[in-house]
């Protein structure tokens, strides 16, 4: 009665299809070209002190406004200070909000969306309308007004932005955690006698993680161009911080003959946001084809 | 002598996926003759779905037909040019319904707007065809295949129908050109027996009422016998063996068929047990030398392993791939 | 024969169609209305519908997947209601349609098989054990412990399940369609594989299937049901032999089958479709499609009556 | 369910989402900050002020009550008053709304037509020339952080080129057309001055480009992502089995299709060029609410901030509203859930 041993075609353990998934991402250029910018903002990010030249706080008023050249790659801002040490040190601060940002959102949302979506009923239609109004803020809006109200700096827009971001979290997670519910498998697991927090957990969430993970990739981008936008508003980091938003701020009055003090922090943003989007769109396709999006 | 509608010679259709290159179809031989109810049956991945596909030359990325002849009404249609095959064979000369009405009916358009877009593709003249004219063309067309109340069917959406109204639209979206041959692939997998037994009444009915000859295809042996006069057998992408209905039935010879035909229970037949064919079907990218049945055959010769066996016509119109009958002409009994 | 291993009253299950502003019911599905039965120890019964006939939800609602809206279900003569879930699923399992999404993607074969062993508490070693013995018993290879279910095949993911069923050693299994996604050789298999069980384990088996050839060759007894009301019962000789209902008659001769060539009266050229749940006809559920409905067909529903000793049927042409 | 019936649905469900909005607000405002009474008064407010805004907005009391003199003064109006321009905020608003509402809707009508055009085009030419250009720039879109873009398009366009304003809703000597609603554009129009309608045309281009680069390009990744999917569909091989026209199964059924969860994203895209306004209306100097709720938050002017906030939040769950009528009526298979 073994006769059907023999037939496993395609006996890849685990590792291999991750492995085989990694090498499909990098085997589309474009998605290996978004890798090697994270991959390098990362470095960046780690490295910072050996890289950047000049202390990025150090003011020189006798180097004020000095042209991009050899000695300061990006030239000198208004107080003399070297911008390409500042976009390197500026790095830190766009990661750390990005990822801590995406960090709250996405356990908080998961967790909400999860038993929102498993255990369906009166649970799931609170938890909807509850998203539902968090959502009727247009994007950044309610972020700005509830980092106003914590006070500006930092820590604020990360609280901030991680309050506006979860529900997007909580309903990707309930939609999915809806569809995977339907599979035979959940109710197999039921006979097995698998309890509710056996079945969302062990059965439940690892499904969902290719559209977690897709999604976070996705959103880092949205999340530093967001941090930056709250600087730039004065709201965000404050000075003499390198953070890349305020930087262009306060690069904005000098724009008609020092061009170059905002236009490289928004150059470091922008290259930064591509390489995520673009990694995010190359994972999305090897992940999970299904998972479409503007 | 009959004559022949469709034959197809040496058809191969590859696809090209990223594992590997599937041979989906390696040397596929077919005659079909007019007004025949034609059967193709097999299991997943033998290629009958392509071979369909193949016909009507549709098979979608990234598959290819790489070579062979599909002679349709004395011309070669792989030879035509994309324009001459969407305005003088498909619609016209040939048409298809597929296995899924709800994914092969547009979820946004009603049933009337697919009608009109595909009367007017196949119409002679069509912009002298509008208003009540093509309205009454459409209505027609529905009532044809047996769908009551058509007037309402015409403005419904897909979902709103029931599986069998649906598969019923979407006969009707092949048949409004009036094709001289009719794929069916799979029409009645989706429906329930009772349903599905009128879809196949409906097809015998346009076989014997408007002389359509139609290609049945399924993994349903059943039907089959029910309906067919003529069948082929495919197993992974070739033609295991032709012959009437009858003699597949009655007298079957590649071990393939007898195996599938003993190990299905038949409402007619009493079994302790059903015959197993060991093994399972191989994979398309790295399939067998020689015979492609060859691993799974109790009667496998050495010859088997080594050459793809020739068709052979062991009677009247009953031809077998296998080397069990190489060279042999039987005469009856 | 003896006291049934699980007797079925008069349940019924419908399901709520909301609408309106404020989501209140509107509407029931009537999925299975007013059933009654008995499972006998050690047969297999086979459970044969349409879409529609209710024959999933009720083999749920003995599964206690489902909570019937009434009727009482036994087992052993306990109401199941009053067994503990974890006991009654060690001893009453299942086997569904599709192998293909009836095995987790991303759980090895050793966890999603040995899962009723770990809920229960049994120890790593124990269940590692077990699991490669059952996974000997459906014929396949000790060594799949830690594969993943993207590595089998169809038939195999089907084999994999039936010995997740096995593995608490239950002495009933309802099977849903196990053969229904399936190639026709595989299927055998399947088939094979299931009467070797039931004859090693000696195990009673609720068999449901829109196939009535896999049913006749497979099954003691059989059910019809047919939107939601049970149509028939009788041993399998006398519903092939003996065919009283309509709606059976059509059933039968509704299959494809290569001996049966000649007209079948039943069944008109107009597309005829089934009955929805919600909007039942008012007499016979099968009144509408019956070619022998009479005027008393159309205003009272027939009540299942034993016209031959084990012969049970629903239609008004037989019994008083 | 009836259309009609899902409209008044929706409706109910869009007061729910205000009274919600209204409960985060006022949790933002009043238990959020450490002090809400400073926070409410501004920075520089005497004690005679704290005190004053302390018992006109009951901080003494009990947070439900505090909450139920928060939506009664909702309702009158009064939406406080700011630190910066000591006017009431409401006045504020209702001078400012109508820049915001013409450059917003301005964008969305770019946003809305380059989006879904550009789309069909990338997707109908896939892997020619065209469609990578578009690909490239709208991936630069999505991620290009707007305030960076705009002060871009001002060094280019303004400062070196001098091809378009530097900012504002008209040039400096020209005479606002009669108010009539406030929409330059319209108001020019119904009084038939066109040289000012050409003038304010020409100062929303820069603003307006700014502003929705971010919405064009993702309509266009959906737009052209969903056609390539509609594409691959089953009813298209039957539609081409059945000898049709690629041009009709394209333009008409593909088309339709893949424009049904467009629609939705339209919707989101207004959200994101309300949300944009602030940066956008400050480099621009356009005056809007935008550039009103930039300076609030430079000062910390809490009360315009929240206002911003409502209001903002009321014009997009409004927008939502409609997206969702007009997907409802399009789609014919949504059961109206």
């Amino acid at each position: 009665m073994t006769t059907e041993q023999a037939e496993t075609a395609e006996a890849t353990p685990r590792y291999q299809e991750l492995r085989h998934s990694v090498r499909l991402l990098l085997s589309n250029p474009v998605s290996a070209a978004g890798a090697a910018g994270v991959l390098l903002l990362l470095l960046t990010a780690a490295l910072a002190p050996y890289i950047a030249p000049y202390d990025p706080l150090a003011i020189n008023l006798q180097g004020r406004f000095l042209d991009p050249s050899g000695e300061h790659l990006f030239g000198t801002d208004h107080l003399g200070r070297d911008v390409f040490s500042r976009v390197v040190w500026g790095s830190r601060v766009s990661l750390t909000v990005g990822l801590i940002t995406l960090i709250e959102a996405s356990v908080l949302g998961t967790i909400v969306g999860l038993v929102a979506g498993y255990k369906g009923g009166w649970v799931d239609s609170l938890v909807m309308r509850i998203t539902d109004v968090f959502l009727a803020f247009p994007s950044i809006i309610l972020a700005l007004a509830v980092a106003a109200a914590l006070g500006r700096g930092l820590t604020s827009v990360m609280m901030a932005l991680g309050i506006t971001w979860w529900p997007l979290y909580a309903r990707l997670i309930r939609g999915q955690t809806l569809s995977v519910r339907e599979e035979q498998y959940i109710e197999g697991a039921r006979l097995s006698g698998a309890g509710g927090i056996r079945i969302m957990f062990k059965h439940i969430l690892p499904n969902c993680m290719a559209a977690i993970i897709v999604q976070i990739s996705m959103d880092v981008g949205f999340t530093i161009l967001a941090a930056a936008s709250m600087g730039f508003l004065g709201i965000g980091a404050q000075h003499p911080s390198p953070e890349w938003g305020l930087q262009c701020a306060s690069g904005a009055k000098y724009l008609v003959y020092q061009w170059w003090i905002s236009t490289f922090p928004g150059l470091a943003i922008f290259l930064s946001v591509i390489s995520f989007n673009l990694l995010g769109d190359g994972l999305r396709d090897v992940l999970d084809p299904r998972l479409r999006r503007g | 002598m009959t004559k022949t509608i469709l034959e197809i010679r040496d058809l191969r259709t590859y696809f090209y996926t990223y594992a590997g290159v599937v041979k989906a179809l390696e040397g596929v031989n077919l005659r079909v003759n007019e007004g025949d109810i034609f059967g193709i049956v097999g299991e997943t991945g033998c290629g009958k779905s392509v071979t369909a596909l193949s016909i009507l030359r549709l098979v979608p990325n990234p598959g290819r037909i790489i070579g062979g002849e599909i002679i349709f009404e004395g011309r070669d249609i792989l030879k035509l040019s994309e324009e001459e095959m969407r305005r003088e064979i498909r619609g016209k000369g040939m048409a298809a319904t597929f296995q899924d009405p709800s994914t092969f009916l547009s979820p946004s358009h009603t049933i009337g707007e697919h009608l009109k877009d595909i009367i007017k593709a196949n119409a002679d003249d069509p912009r002298g065809l509008k208003g009540r004219e093509l309205n009454e063309r459409i209505i027609s067309t529905l009532a044809k295949v047996n769908l009551p109340d058509p007037e309402r069917v015409a403005d419904q959406y897909p979902h709103e129908l029931s599986g069998g109204m649906r598969q019923r639209s979407m006969i009707a979206t092949g048949t409004s050109g009036r094709p001289s041959l009719f794929i069916a692939d799979e029409a009645t997998t989706f429906l329930d027996v009772t349903i599905g037994a009128q879809i196949l009444r409906l097809f015998q009915e346009m076989n014997r009422v408007d002389g359509t000859t139609i290609i049945l295809i399924t993994h349903n042996l059943g039907i089959i016998s029910e309906i067919c006069n003529r069948v082929a057998v495919m197993y992974a992408g070739q033609v295991a063996e032709t012959c009437t209905t009858e003699a597949l039935f009655k007298k079957p010879l590649h071990p393939y068929t007898v195996g599938l035909l003993a190990s299905i229970p038949l409402i007619d037949r009493e079994a302790d047990e059903l015959e197993e064919i060991p093994g399972t079907i191989p994979n398309l990218i790295h399939p067998p030398e020689g015979c492609r049945f060859h691993p799974r055959c109790k009667h496998v010769m050495e010859v088997c392993r080594r050459e793809v066996p020739t068709i052979c016509e062991v009677s009247q119109g009953h031809e077998v791939a296998c080397h069990l009958f190489n060279g042999e002409v039987r005469s009856d009994g | 024969m003896g006291d049934p291993l699980i007797s079925i009253r008069d349940v019924k299950k419908y399901f709520p169609i909301r609408g309106g502003l404020f989501q209140s019911t509107v509407d029931n599905v009537h999925a299975v209305d007013g059933v009654s039965f008995d499972i006998e120890r050690g047969e297999t019964l086979g459970l044969v519908g349409e879409s529609g006939c209710g024959k999933s939800t009720l083999s749920r609602c003995v599964m206690r997947l489902v909570e019937p809206t009434s009727g009482e279900i036994t087992y052993n003569g306990t109401e199941i209601s009053e067994i503990p879930r974890k006991e009654y699923w060690r001893r009453a399992q299942m086997v569904f349609q599709d192998p293909r999404s009836s095995l987790n993607p991303r759980l090895t074969i050793g966890y999603s098989v040995g899962e009723p062993l770990i809920v229960r508490g049994v120890g790593a070693e124990e269940v590692r054990s077990r699991v490669t013995e059952f996974l000997g018993i459906v014929g396949m290879n000790p060594e799949h412990f830690s594969r993943y279910p993207h590595e089998f095949s169809g038939g195999q993911r089907q084999r994999l399940l039936v010995s997740k069923a096995l593995i608490t050693d239950p002495e009933f299994i309802v099977l849903d369609e196990p053969t229904s996604s399936l190639d026709v050789s595989v299927q055998a298999k399947i088939l094979n594989l299931l009467n070797r069980l039931k004859a090693e384990r000696s195990i009673t088996y609720l068999f449901v299937s829109h196939d009535l050839s896999v049913i006749k060759h497979m099954c003691d007894r059989v059910v019809v049901m047919y939107v939601g009301k049970v149509m028939e019962i009788a041993p399998k000789d006398e519903i092939f032999g003996n065919t009283l209902h309509p709606y059976t008659r059509l059933l039968i001769d509704s299959i494809p089958n290569p001996g049966a060539k000649e007209e079948r009266t039943m069944m008109g050229r107009e597309s005829i479709e089934l009955p929805s749940n919600i909007d039942l006809p008012m007499g016979c559920r099968f009144s509408p499609r019956c070619p022998h409905a009479s005027e008393e067909c159309t205003r009272a529903q027939p009540e299942l009556v034993e016209v031959e000793p084990g012969h049970f049927v629903a239609c008004h042409m037989y019994g008083k | 369910m009836k259309l009609g019936q899902y409209v008044t649905k929706r409706l109910l469900q869009f007061v729910f989402v205000l009274l919600g909005t209204s409960i985060i607000l006022f949790t933002v405002s009043h238990v959020i900050p450490a002090d809400p009474v400073r926070a409410a008064a501004g920075p520089k407010a005497t004690p005679a002020e704290l005190e004053a805004i302390r018992v006109k907005l009951g901080f003494d009391k009990p947070l439900p009550v505090q909450y139920v003199i928060y939506v009664t003064n909702l309702l009158h109006g009064d939406l406080g008053r700011s630190v910066v321009t000591l006017r009431p905020v409401i006045f504020d608003l209702a001078e400012r709304l109508p820049a915001t509402l013409e450059l917003s809707v301005f964008s969305l009508a770019i946003t809305v037509i380059f989006g879904i055009t550009l789309g069909i085009y990338s997707a109908k030419n896939r892997n020619r020339l065209g469609d990578h250009a578009i690909r490239f720039l709208s991936l630069g879109g999505i991620s290009m952080p707007s305030f960076w873009l705009a002060l871009l398009f001002q060094m280019v366009f303004f400062l070196r080129l001098g091809w378009l304003p530097g900012g504002g809703r008209l040039s400096s000597g020209m005479v606002p057309p009669a108010h009539l609603t406030g929409l330059y554009v319209l108001d020019s129009l119904l009084t038939g001055n066109l040289a000012t309608l050409r003038d304010a045309l020409w100062h929303m281009i820069g603003p307006a480009v700014a502003q929705s680069a971010i919405g064009i390009a993702s309509v266009i990744r959906m737009m052209r992502a969903g056609m390539l999917e509609e594409m691959t569909k089953d009813y298209v091989t039957m539609f081409r089995s059945a000898g049709v026209r690629e041009r009709t199964v394209v333009y008409k059924y593909v088309l339709k299709n893949s424009l049904v969860p467009v629609i939705t994203l339209i919707g989101v895209m207004f959200g994101s060029i309300l949300g944009g306004s602030f940066i956008i209306e400050q480099v621009f100097q356009w005056p809007g609410v935008g550039s009103y709720g930039t300076q609030a938050l430079l000062n910390l002017d809490f009360q315009p901030i929240m206002s911003i906030t409502l209001v903002m939040s009321f014009m997009y769950s409004f927008s939502n509203l409609v997206v969702d009528v007009v997907y409802v009526y399009l789609n014919p298979k949504v059961s109206y859930e």
